[in-house]
């Protein structure tokens, strides 16, 4: 007993039996066994080649060819060592560091990569599959902001969809009627902070379960863009859904970088706003006073309120602010990506937004980190079907979707949100 | 600086929280309320602090009539309150929740926590607290977190310090620290309403108390009246204050722990090799303070706890490794030391929740299905039986006070044929009138043979109910001990000194 | 010791001077049990005016109120995108009068379809032909209902799952391809279909259920990233004789075979679903209310570290909610297979009831026979649009935004009060 | 003006001219797409209100969501007492066919699906492949980089049914001309290509054509109804020098989303013509005649549209040598197939 003792924290190696989750060494485990055996036990011919050169580089960078069965065994082996080190880690009772996970999908998607376009004569464009990864995480990411701000400050955002949806009509009408782009941005933040208004007014004022009403506004905003643009958008689209488009902005240095910097410097307005706003979002939410009440108002509405901090009122102004960033996801999809308003544009990516949310548990960089997985996830899918996989189209589809399951279940388990978010604030 | 209140009256819908109750506490006073459960101490508190807008009467500060809208205003006008409840976010450290409502901030909005940190350290050296600014609220023990609410309040330089039931959930000592630390603000001028259902600490440092009942003030008295006067006026009836109980007549070892260990989420010991045995018709009471590992015993008993080494008996029939249900079948009672969090389920009725841990099987469920009429009966017996103020066996739970849930959750545990019971801070918060009744019916279990284990911080309780005493610190025990060893040794051996060297 | 009557306020309260609603959805819907008065003896008040001011603050009232002002609202988007209406408006400073005139004939003569359609056609010959619209109704509740239901089971349980979606397509697909496949006789190839429906709908929602118990995944991600899924795959088996009609080319299965469909109850159109999700109803109340399971999974529900402590396992009781919930869901896809659209099916069976049945289930509160009427409601609105659509030329978007109104109306009865300038129920807080 | 165009709203739903001179009543059901899909639902609806104008008779269009509305719009409609129901896309197939089996006295023109074999029921359907394969000739022949590419929405018969005839298309100019020109997102042996999953997500539309551009495709043929947009879109961020062909409509026509210019060509599928033709044939005689339509090269139900501002800049000869193939393809000495196709 009195050796048992001598360390506080972790010297009770193996003696007593597991503490920490094997969890993740079991999900390592199983994919490396899944890697290996498609990898090498049915290695194809050939190799894959990666372009890293975007077309418009200054410097240029030759493709990197990569034989499809010396690349499986080599992804093979690094996988299994990342599981190896994370049993070690789990022996001796340690954190698993970021950097672990990064590594291992890193090597089981170059292998996957690799044994999918073996022999084909595509070259896999790396700059474009990041591109493409991060165009399709915007939207996702704008509105995992929302609703990061929101579940932060106590109420549950389930209307995402609703305010992306909301935010990409609007944008496209009045950026067609003034032709001005800044005001189409302003007028998606509105339109998502008018959905937000509902929102806190049903959640905040009426008490109604908050969760009830993000869903009804989903529907209710899905219904009324749907009527308005068949009967109002598509016969005067000329007018009212014929947008200016922003055109992408290079940064004069940073998008010199090889590979990523085309990537992230060559980009609308929307895509740089997007950046200050995770950075902006992130600094507010942990370094500021409006951060700090925000979540205390999120966290423990009675103790805010007895600080003098109005619950209400900083709930109500900060799912506005939610909803107006969501908007401009919105925004995103008709000005940015495609200059026009089609029925249900946003297609479901408010939810794929709300769980990037709980799987970012609630931090607006994790948040980020998860929408641009899944954005990986779905152009890798794009990427696997032009360099013409043997896998059927419908399984590909699937791809993001098994990616985020397997993510949650393994790697984040179990996540602690807000502990008032979703609880009416009744004052005595 | 001056508090009085004149003619304050709050209702709740048909129901007078607060009749036209005056109160004048003068600068460098310390005024004690007093009263039973509901009588509406904490709600005229609420009013005092804006939380609750005053149906009729006014507030005076420095004989000034105050309008507060807000609890923003009340702070802002002088008034500092510790709540009954702590207020404090628990995902913030120290420095973020004394500065919450009134940051200070550097360019660009962002906080000035070095600002916090050094009020919290000047606060903390002017009273001897040892506080860390950087500490999270979660992982502080209470006795801390309570410090903290202090150097919230007097961050902003309360004139009224308004101190509800703040002892509650203290140890001995860290009471005695807080009476000391009233005193030095009483001295320093500050005028201190202090709240608690504890005589002894309220003849210890009040200069003048007021008695509330059924939301009127009963009668003014001054701390030179005994225990049990102050007592009766409170719940207007006699009381007794001490356990009647005869000496127990323990049999067989019953309970028996053997070098049990409970490693927490990063397998740091928290029970670290205990040793216990309890004998059938006796009450060990585990003494020590919040946070050394009693928690998790009771919790190991009853498989709540996930990495459990050593061996649990009872009856020579092994518990470790079982499943609550499974414990629970063995004839193990369970008083939980957090009611609300882990006794009862506040949304479900009286009747649902007395038969919370027996929803499996017999008496209440047949083939699956659950019979109603028979739950109904006995929840009706019970409710008469414990004496549980509420409207009908169909309230929620959530609506009673803290005093009537306890004795919803002592209801179920002592309708089962027990072959043991485990009370974890059986009697946290509840009046004088309750406490009474809850130790009645845990001796009168102990005399029914059953081997009782009572966990408790409040060493009156302990010393009231125990046969025998173990004093837990940092998950192990110092000592186990006669029932009549004295107070200071007790508090000795919970800060960690073993009796042996106590006695030397 | 005092005892002073607890009041039976809208919200609970722990002991807490600052209380907390915690559970919101007890907030809200079609409950008769809503803002139960208080026993405030109102001696001022004469007892005609007491009556009065009951009546008018009464839930029932207020419901009905929250459909009206929800007319009300879809009412606008009718008329001011009627051609009349918008013909009138280009002379309106000239004659307001026939802006007005044709607007209220617009919403009337749409409403009027909306009401012929969905409930009552009192043009039709004789009280069977005059209520087949809503025999017809019920056929678009009854998947409604038992997804609601089995949504709802999860909400009490705690567990919010949204994939209703997922769980109707692979239990619908699963029942479809039971009824192709297995050709047995009689009474039992429904039965085995039906079967293979739940079957389907449980499975589905058990990998949910399990990656929670098991791993902590959050189930609002698993059962969204589960609804593509199912989506994906059916697709796929679509494309493949597992469920491709043979001889297709047409991403669409066999019509479902006779003896595998739910029969019409005596010519009418309402099939034997709707009886049947009459039987869920009465079975999900009973489980909730009077067993010893839902006893259980309400505690896990309400309090999942009390229920633990009591001895309840709360793993194994989310995985149990999870696929009850998901039995109910797959009842919905077995319906719209075996009783809907029992011609053949395509990837996109499941008709947006996994998600309407979120609402249904919030609008009935939860409670068995609040989802059955909120889903009633909702299947007359469908059915109603229909002929709306039909006759007066109405996009159905105008139904789903009346119906969304309605659930927030219905959830926020002061705010109806407050539109109609209603009092508020006597003993309630100031 | 005169008769207030019912559709001049674009409605859901709408009936047609008050000034009804015939009270034949034509009436279309879209498919969960609507009726602003710029496609195949869109035309049927044009065919529809071209007919009902013809014929100086009112129209009922209906509009469904979800696939639980197909059976009840469908009944709907023969309550509205149609003579004929156009029924757009072959998901309505299954209500189709119970609503017309209900219904003897009404008829119905099923587009896109040949599954019903009743008297009251007509079967319109395309052969698309022929004119795709014109369009995919023409997308290798206008190609400069070697690469063309095509993608759908979902991979239904009325999607890959056109990247077959675009894949055979370019196969053969491969041949004839013995370059090699590669294909990118369809394998019509396999089956397998590039899919976006829904026929909403702008956004996935536009990533997936860049990627396209990517593999240096400059003819981008996009079979997703209104989702050109993205691959318009992906062109002009990318500032390549790439075009898109449209499907179904002449989306140079249809477009207002500054995608014109972008325009090479479109492959027909004259579904309006068609659904026209059928009601107004039905309309004027007395019996309905159920045989199946089947829209191909020969009697102009498909075809190639016009090259409008590109006319000017295809290779020279193109046009003759797509008059040419057109013209094998109708007496059948270029032999194409589809998977997908009818017949
Ligand atoms: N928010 C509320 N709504 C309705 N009634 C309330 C509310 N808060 C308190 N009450 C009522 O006011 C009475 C006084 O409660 P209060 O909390 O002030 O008692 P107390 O004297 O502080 O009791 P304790 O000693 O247990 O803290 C209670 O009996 C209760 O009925
Ligand atoms: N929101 C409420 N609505 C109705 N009655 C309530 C409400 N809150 C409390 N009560 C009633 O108030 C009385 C006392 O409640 P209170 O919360 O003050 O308990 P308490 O005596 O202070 O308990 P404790 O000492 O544990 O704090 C009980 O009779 C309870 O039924
Ligand atoms: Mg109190
Ligand atoms: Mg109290």
């Amino acid at each position: 007993m009195t050796t048992l003792e001598t360390s506080e924290t972790g010297a009770l190696v193996g003696t007593t039996g597991p503490r920490r989750s094997w969890r993740v060494v079991w999900i390592y485990g199983v994919l490396t066994v899944a890697a290996a055996v498609a990898l090498i036990g049915f290695s194809r011919p050939g190799s894959a080649t990666f372009g890293l050169q975007s077309s418009t580089d200054l410097v240029s960078l030759p493709p990197l060819v990569l034989p499809a069965l010396p690349t499986g065994v080599v992804a093979s082996l690094i996988a299994a060592a990342c599981t190896g080190v994370a049993v070690m880690l789990v022996r001796l009772d340690r954190r698993q560091p970021l950097w672990l996970p990064i590594v291992f999908a890193l090597a089981l998607v170059v292998g996957l990569l690799t044994w999918a376009t073996a022999g084909s004569p595509q070259t896999v464009p790396l700059p474009g599959l990041l591109a493409g990864s991060l165009a399709l995480a915007v939207p996702l990411i704008f509105g995992a902001l929302g609703g990061v701000i929101s579940e932060r400050v106590g109420v549950v955002n389930v209307a995402i969809e609703g305010q992306l949806l909301a935010g990409a009509f609007t944008a496209a009408v009045v950026a067609s009627l003034t032709r001005s782009l800044i005001a189409g941005l302003i007028a998606a933040m509105v339109a998502g902070m008018l959905v937000s208004f509902v929102l806190a007014a049903f959640a905040i004022k009426y008490l109604v379960d908050q969760v009830i009403v993000g869903v009804v506004l989903n529907v209710l905003v899905l219904g009324l863009t749907n009527f308005l643009y068949s009967l109002v958008l598509v016969p005067a689209s000329a007018t009212l859904n014929s947008p200016p488009q922003f055109t992408p902005i290079t940064i004069p240095l940073l998008s010199a970088i090889p590979v990523i910097g085309p990537v992230l410097f060559r980009q609308t307005v929307i895509v740089y706003l997007m950046y200050v706003g995770v950075v902006a979002v992130t600094i507010g939410l942990f370094r500021t006073k409006w951060g700090l009440r925000l979540r205390a108002v999120g966290e423990h509405p009675q103790a805010a309120d007895t600080v003098g901090i109005s619950v209400g009122g900083t709930r109500f102004w900060n799912v506005s602010l939610a909803g107006a960033i969501a908007g401009l996801g919105g925004a995103y999809l008709t000005l940015a990506a495609v200059p026009s308003f089609t029925r249900d544009v946003t297609s479901g990516a408010g939810f794929i937004a709300l769980a990037a949310v709980i799987f970012g548990q609630w931090n607006p960089v994790k948040a980020t980190l998860a929408a641009l997985l899944f954005g990986f996830a779905s152009n890798l899918q794009n990427v696997l079907g032009i360099v013409g996989s043997p896998v059927p189209p419908d399984f590909l589809l699937m791809l993001p979707y098994i990616v985020t399951i397997f993510a949650v279940a393994g790697l984040v388990g179990h996540a602690r949100g807000p502990a008032a978010a979703g609880k009416p604030y009744v004052k005595g | 600086m001056k508090l009085e209140l004149r003619g304050i009256t709050k209702r709740f819908g048909a129901l007078t929280a607060n009749d036209h109750i005056d109160l004048v506490v003068e600068p460098g006073e310390i005024h004690c309320l007093l009263g039973e459960n509901g009588a509406g101490k904490s709600t005229l508190m609420n009013v005092l602090y804006g939380l609750y807008r005053p149906d009729e009467g006014e507030i005076l500060l420095d004989d000034e009539v105050q309008r507060f809208s807000g609890p923003g205003d009340a702070m802002r006008a002088g008034i500092g309150m510790v709540h009954q409840h702590f207020m404090l976010v628990p995902v913030f450290t120290v420095a973020e929740n004394v500065m919450l409502g009134h940051e200070s901030t550097k360019a660009g909005g962002r906080l000035d926590l070095d600002a916090a940190r050094a009020t919290v350290r000047e606060i903390s050296d002017r009273f001897g607290f040892d506080v860390d600014p950087d500490a999270r609220i979660e992982d502080l023990p209470v006795g801390i977190q309570q410090r903290v609410e202090i150097i919230k309040a007097l961050s902003r330089d309360a004139g009224v310090l308004v101190l509800d039931e703040p002892t509650a959930v203290l140890t001995p000592q860290e009471t005695d620290e807080l009476i000391g630390i009233m005193k030095q603000l009483r001295d320093g001028g500050t005028a201190i309403v202090f709240i608690s259902h504890k005589l002894r600490e309220v003849r210890e440092v009040a200069d003048r108390i007021t008695v509330v009942r059924l939301g009127k003030v009963v009668g003014q008295a001054l701390p030179t009246a005994s225990s049990t006067e102050l007592a009766s006026l409170m719940v207007g009836r006699a009381v007794e204050l001490t356990v009647d109980k005869a000496p127990a007549a323990p049999g067989a070892d019953a309970l028996v722990i053997e070098g049990v260990h409970v490693y927490d989420g990063n397998g740091v010991p928290v029970v670290n090799g205990v040793d216990l045995t309890v004998r059938a018709g006796e009450i060990l009471a585990i003494a020590g303070v919040q946070g050394n590992g009693q928690t998790e015993l009771t919790e190991a008993i009853f498989g709540l706890q996930a990495e459990v080494t050593g061996r649990i008996l009872l009856h020579g029939e092994e518990l470790t490794g079982r499943t609550p249900r499974q414990v629970l079948d063995a004839g193990a009672g369970f008083v939980p030391e957090d009611r609300q969090h882990d006794g009862l389920v506040p949304e479900f009725t009286i009747a649902e929740n007395l038969m919370l841990d027996r929803s499996d099987g017999e008496p209440f469920v047949r083939r699956g299905a659950l019979r109603l009429k028979r739950l109904a009966a006995f929840a009706e017996e019970r409710l008469k039986r414990f004496d549980i103020r509420a409207q009908g066996i169909g309230t929620p739970v959530g609506r009673l006070s803290g005093g009537n849930q306890q004795k919803v959750v002592l209801a179920r545990e002592l309708s089962r044929d027990l072959r043991l019971l485990v009370a974890a801070q059986p009697t946290r918060g509840l009046d004088v009138g309750s406490i009474e009744f809850v130790h009645q019916q845990i001796v009168a279990t102990r005399d029914a043979g059953v081997p009782v284990v009572v966990v408790s911080t409040e060493l009156d309780e302990v010393v009231a109910l125990a046969d025998r005493i173990a004093v837990m610190h940092r998950g192990r025990v110092v000592g186990v001990v006669p029932a009549d060893t004295p107070r200071d040794v007790l508090g000795l051996m919970m800060a960690g000194e073993a009796p042996q060297a106590v006695a030397a | 010791m005092t005892f002073r009557e607890p009041q039976g306020g809208a919200q609970e309260t722990t002991d807490q001077p600052v209380p907390v609603a915690d559970t919101g959805t007890e907030q809200a819907g079609l409950d008769p049990q809503q803002d139960p008065g208080q026993q405030r003896p109102e001696a001022a008040e004469s007892s005609a005016r007491r009556v009065l001011r009951d009546v008018l603050s009464g839930s029932a009232l207020l419901s009905v109120l929250a459909v009206v002002v929800s007319l009300l609202i879809g009412g606008v988007l009718i008329a001011v995108t009627n051609p009349q209406v918008i013909t009138a408006s280009g002379y309106f400073f000239a004659r307001p009068g026939d802006t007005i005139v044709a607007a209220v004939q617009a919403v009337g003569s749409a409403y009027g379809s909306l009401f012929r359609g969905g409930l009552i056609d009192f043009s039709a010959v004789g009280f069977v032909a005059g209520i087949q619209p809503l025999l017809r109704s019920l056929g678009f509740a009854t998947p409604l209902i038992a997804a609601g239901l089995g949504i709802a089971i999860g909400f009490r349980t705690g567990l919010f799952n949204i994939g209703g979606q997922g769980q109707i397509l692979i239990g619908g697909a699963l029942a479809g391809w039971v009824g192709f496949t297995l050709p047995l006789p009689g009474a039992l190839h429904l039965v085995a279909a039906l079967v293979g429906g739940l079957v389907g709908g449980a499975l589905w929602a058990a990998i949910p259920g399990v990656l929670k118990a098991r791993t902590g995944a959050h189930e609002v991600i698993v059962t969204i990233m589960l609804n593509y899924i199912a989506f994906y795959f059916i697709d796929y088996l679509l494309g493949t004789p597992v469920l491709q009609a043979p001889g297709s080319n047409s991403p669409v299965s066999a019509p479902t075979p006779t003896s595998a469909q739910l029969p019409q109850l005596f010519g009418s159109p309402v099939n034997l679903g709707f009886p049947l999700v009459v039987l869920l109803v009465l079975a999900a109340a009973y489980l909730l209310d009077r067993s010893s399971l839902g006893f259980k999974l309400r505690a896990v529900g309400e309090n999942p570290s009390a229920a633990r402590t009591a001895g309840i396992d709360v793993k194994r009781m989310t995985i149990a909610a999870m696929v009850i919930s998901g039995v109910f869901v797959g009842f919905a896809g077995a319906y719209q297979v075996l009783g809907q659209t029992t011609s053949g099916f395509s990837n996109a069976f499941d008709a947006g009831i996994g998600f309407n049945a979120i609402t249904v289930a919030l609008l009935g509160r939860s409670r068995p026979w609040g989802v059955f009427w909120a889903g009633l409601l909702f299947g007359v609105f469908q059915n109603g649009g229909y002929t709306m659509q039909a006759a007066n030329a109405v996009d159905l978007n105008v139904v789903s935004v009346v119906q969304s109104l309605i659930v927030l109306f219905i959830a926020a009865p002061p705010l109806v009060r407050a539109i109609f300038r209603l009092p508020a129920p006597r003993g309630a807080r100031a | 003006g005169q008769a207030p165009a019912p559709a001049a709203s674009g409605s859901g739903a709408a009936s047609g001219s008050a000034a009804a001179t015939s009270d034949y009543l034509p009436c279309i059901v879209s498919d969960q797409g609507g009726f602003d899909d710029r496609s195949f639902n869109q035309l049927g609806l044009e065919g529809v209100k071209a007919a009902a104008k013809d014929l100086g008779s009112q129209y009922k269009e209906v509009q469904s969501a979800t696939a639980n509305d197909y059976a009840s719009n469908v009944d709907n409609l023969v309550a509205q007492n149609c003579n004929i129901i156009v029924a757009s896309g072959f998901l309505l197939a299954p209500a189709i066919k119970s609503s017309a089996t209900k219904s003897p006295s009404t008829d119905f023109a099923m587009i896109d699906d040949t599954s019903i074999d009743l008297p009251n029921v007509k079967n319109v359907v395309f052969n698309t492949n022929e004119a795709a394969f014109l369009g995919g000739y023409a997308a290798a022949a206008y190609s400069k980089t070697g690469t063309v590419a095509t993608w759908g929405g979902i991979a239904i018969p009325p999607v890959t049914i056109y990247m077959d005839g675009i894949a055979e298309g370019v196969k053969y100019y491969n041949q004839q001309k013995n370059k090699n020109v590669k294909l990118l997102g369809w394998n019509a042996d396999t089956q397998k290509g590039t899919f976006v999953g829904n026929f909403t997500d702008q956004n996935k539309a536009k990533t997936i054509s860049t990627n396209f551009l990517g593999q240096n495709a400059d003819v981008i043929i996009p079979v997703a109804g209104s989702l050109y947009q993205g691959a318009g879109a992906a062109i002009k961020s990318s500032g390549k020098q790439a075009v898109i062909e449209g499907v179904d409509a002449d989306i140079y026509n249809t477009d207002t989303t500054g995608a014109k210019d972008l325009v090479l060509v479109s492959i027909l599928k004259n579904i309006s013509v068609a659904a026209q033709d059928v009601v107004e044939q039905s309309a004027k005689e007395k019996t309905f005649d159920n045989t199946q339509y089947v829209g191909d090269l020969k009697n102009g139900g498909v075809g190639l549209s016009s090259f409008h501002d590109y006319e000017s800049k295809l290779p020279a000869g193109l046009t003759d040598e797509l008059d040419k193939i057109k013209a094998g393809i109708i007496d059948g000495s270029i032999s194409v197939s589809s998977k997908a196709a009818f017949n």
